[in-house]
């Protein structure tokens, strides 16, 4: 690049759109993502329009290599499988492609996520006397997370989302520490960022617990720690996020817009 | 050779009171026409297998026709939660629901083993996840030529596996395409296989994707055209997103719910 | 994304003295014309993989190049025996044949087992058979479940998978239809695959029966027009019967055999 | 039927076609066929032109469905997959169709078969001093017989096909006798008649032996004995099979025929 490209007026920028922008740039050189539906979907294909035109999309529903022009609401939406290279089974997609470790990059969501970046998306405890809360379950987390080179997480930063103490553990990011994904047989390298409305979180390589390596431009590292439900730990510098370019936020408003109007 | 029937007839014949049932879709061609009949029927104490209950399962537990729900992903694809599915777990409304709960390739590999007559499957699946305390139906087998342990999952063979398909032909030979997700392993897994369809054609065409299943390898067929609906059939239709959307509020309340089963299903009766 | 390139230079780079190939294709499009690259090239000491070794198999083994097969039925389909497999088992010519022999349901499932990145699959087969005294990849697993024993086989992971196909585009993907046997868990399975194909076109357009291999899971393309004869390719061409026919007379006699290879593949230099 | 049908002069007729003639009308009812090439092809071929047109015929190549209209040399014609109902992937139709137990009837050749319909297609002891002489091995034949609902065989009869002792258990018939499909957990009835050029031999109820049951018009039970590598228990009647139909030695010319000129 030889001239700065223009950012775009950072007044305007949402925090949901600079956690998106900044998950779509995590994707920057990988070939291929194993694309959880919501957030992951909205990066993965914002990816695709801004810097890695060629990445292929992989959705449990069975599609290799989809090209939707707009977002997809769900992820067996028809656009899905019409602009895809192939189409295949579930069970095609599950133990030929994903478990196989052909996919580079797993995408996820959470509904909590603890210091090792493990997940929760199945039940949460309420406190006494009252019944567990039920979230959707497990998906295709668990074996994405498992089998993909390596898996990206993006959720919103708050102290009800990154917890001290998973109340289930659905997904295997790193265990409980450094060698447990070896010991438990997972093959992928597990998460190697969590992007969030605030920053970005990084596995330590000695430790493997969660570092915030860098905020969204104007957060403050105090404001990540206080929604963070543990001793958050912090890196020596912590560097700001680019803002997002207009070329990016163009690209965004645009995918959401016409995933909007279609609907 | 597969019966044509109707409707009505073919949920009340291949349907009954305590089946295990499975009525699979990928988002795509989920069979809504055939488990709004169910509840017209009024045919209960089911155990439901599905990979994602979708709204179609909120509906049928919602009703209280169902005791166990045995899955993988409960969410509303896109939209959020599925209110009467939670209300059901955390709260026993309209009944107590038991829950066997499964990761997605744990669950397709499960169609598999039953579609394949083994009585499990090995997948890499489950390391490390709190998934196998919950359920009877995870456990490990190992490799007998690496000593590797993998995990198996036991087989699902439902007594009915309904699904959605695009067309039939007279002699009740199917043929789905699209996202043709794990419907073929279910309708194989199960002992007794109904097949809604858009239309009956005189001759299926082969086409792209097109998973093609013999008539004598299907129960019954039975015409639902737009049965899918607010889920789609590719090339008849499309998801009706706004529908999905606006099931939310619906199903957040009870009276809404039970307000909206009696005027878009009780009320709707199919023709015979 | 899969390099296209000549056949020569594809056999050349991925095809390497000791490998294990497997060159698939059940009947119908038979990579041949790799294979007589493969012959051109003298690339030696293969450990051979296919479900029925085929006339092709029959070439290379009677050209000195196998060390070992690995098979499920050894014939010449429809006309009786395969002459150089068996003078190389029967009498060690032109070397001695070492031989891992299994069910086709066996091999199918190895190379599913190769394809889903698992040790061993699981399968009802060789229930009181002689053929696990044979081999070593046979064994058995008890279902954690049922307690049910069943037959466990290895799972094959080939070094390089050679496959043909009808098309592929100018990025590298692939796509075959009609009857695609086991080529997709074979290419799968491999840890580098070669297609060659009838034709690159512009834009691949999906087919019923289509099996797509995208570009990313291939590793090289090689044009080879009529690469499958005397298999065949759908919609390019029709088996040739008559040379399976001719075979038996040619592949009886050694001198014949030498003569044959000698006219029909040494002196056929394929353009660079 | 208000009148018999026209027999064929018994001279035209070749013990070949009396056999495949007889192996076709043993389909009669049958709904689906796992059909090996060779003679079982051509048996399940001509059942569809006469007795059962509605017969499905399944091949290991992945047909279902097939309805060629000349016989297949292989079982990968293009002719089986055109006509077909379904065309489907060779794992899928030995696990979902085969192994599950779809199939009605799995129809098999063999090279050595014994008493208990035991099949031996792998390898022949050719004496002291000689190597085993090599046969093409098991292709579908194991798990075919273990899964249909029963099995036909239909071969040539001579000391060398029917003998005393196999010399590889290629393909396990009734085993070692009563009980044992039970005890190795095969779940079809197995083998239910060999109909060879000279009769048809179907085991026995109680033994689970072969026992002669039927000859080809003008074979003497005798001259079945001396084509028998064991001493062959015959029934008690043996009857004579009809003689081929006109209807039925048309349809096998004319099905044979149409092959060779494709050919």
């Amino acid at each position: 690049m030889t001239t700065a490209p223009r950012a775009a007026a950072a007044t305007e920028v949402t925090p949901d759109e600079l956690m998106t922008v900044n998950a779509a740039r995590a994707l920057a050189g990988a070939r291929t993502c194993f694309v959880g539906i919501g957030l992951p979907s909205t990066a993965a294909n914002l990816s695709r329009r801004t810097d890695n035109p060629d990445l292929v999309l992989v959705y449990e529903s069975g599609t290799l290599g989809s090209k939707p022009t707009r977002l997809p609401l769900s992820i067996g939406d028809g656009e899905l499988a019409d602009t895809a290279d192939a189409v295949v089974s579930v069970p095609e997609i599950f133990n030929y492609w994903l478990q196989a470790g052909r996919i580079d990059v797993g995408f996820l969501g959470a509904a909590q996520t603890d210091r090792y970046a493990n997940i929760n998306t199945t039940v949460v405890d309420r406190g006494p006397g009252r019944p567990e809360g039920r979230l959707p379950g497990a998906g295709g987390a668990p074996e994405i997370a498992a089998n993909c080179g390596r898996v990206l997480m993006v959720l919103r930063h708050s102290t009800r989302n990154f917890v001290e103490k998973l109340d289930f553990t659905t997904t295997v990011g790193h265990g409980s520490g450094p060698g447990d994904r070896e010991r438990l047989g997972l093959r992928g390298r597990g998460p190697t960022a969590v992007i969030t409305d605030l920053g970005i979180l990084r596995p330590d390589p000695e430790t493997a617990e969660l570092v915030l390596t860098e905020v969204h431009p104007g957060v403050t590292t105090d404001r990540v720690r206080a929604a963070t439900g543990w001793e958050l730990r912090v890196a020596d510098r912590v560097t700001a996020t680019a803002p997002p370019t207009e070329a990016e936020i163009t690209a965004l408003r645009t995918l959401k817009n016409a995933g909007r109007s279609a609907a | 050779m597969a019966e044509i029937r109707t409707l009505h007839d073919a949920v009340a014949e291949l349907v009954h009171d305590g089946d295990t049932v499975a009525m699979e879709g990928f988002t795509h061609l989920i069979p809504f026409a055939a488990a709004h009949e169910i509840i017209r029927q009024g045919i209960t104490d089911l155990t439901l297998v599905r990979m994602t209950p979708d709204v179609i399962y909120d509906q049928l537990i919602g009703a209280g026709l169902v005791k166990k729900l045995v899955f993988s992903w409960g969410g509303n694809p896109g939209v959020g939660s599925l209110h009467r599915f939670r209300d059901a777990v955390e709260n026993g409304w309209p009944r107590p629901l038991e829950i066997d709960e499964h990761s997605h390739a744990g669950m397709a590999n499960r169609y598999v083993a039953g579609a394949s007559g083994l009585p499990f499957a090995v997948l890499r699946g489950y390391r490390g996840s709190d998934i196998p305390e919950r359920t009877d139906t995870v456990s490990t087998v190992t490799c007998p030529f690496t000593g590797e342990e993998l995990a198996a999952v036991r087989a699902v063979n439902p007594d009915v596996t309904v699904i959605h398909a695009q067309q039939a032909d007279h002699d009740g030979n199917v043929q789905l395409w699209g996202l043709t997700g794990v419907q073929k392993e279910a309708a194989l897994a199960a002992r007794r296989v109904l097949v809604t369809v858009e239309e009956i054609v005189d001759e299926l065409t082969p086409r792209p994707t097109g998973v093609v299943l013999p008539g004598w390898a299907v129960t019954a067929v039975a015409p639902a055209p737009d049965g899918a609906h607010p889920s789609y059939a590719a090339g008849y239709s499309v998801r009706d997103n706004a529908f999905y959307q606006a099931w939310d509020p619906i199903s957040r309340d009870r009276d809404a719910f039970r307000k909206w089963i009696e005027e878009h299903v009780h009320d709707r009766s199919q023709a015979r």
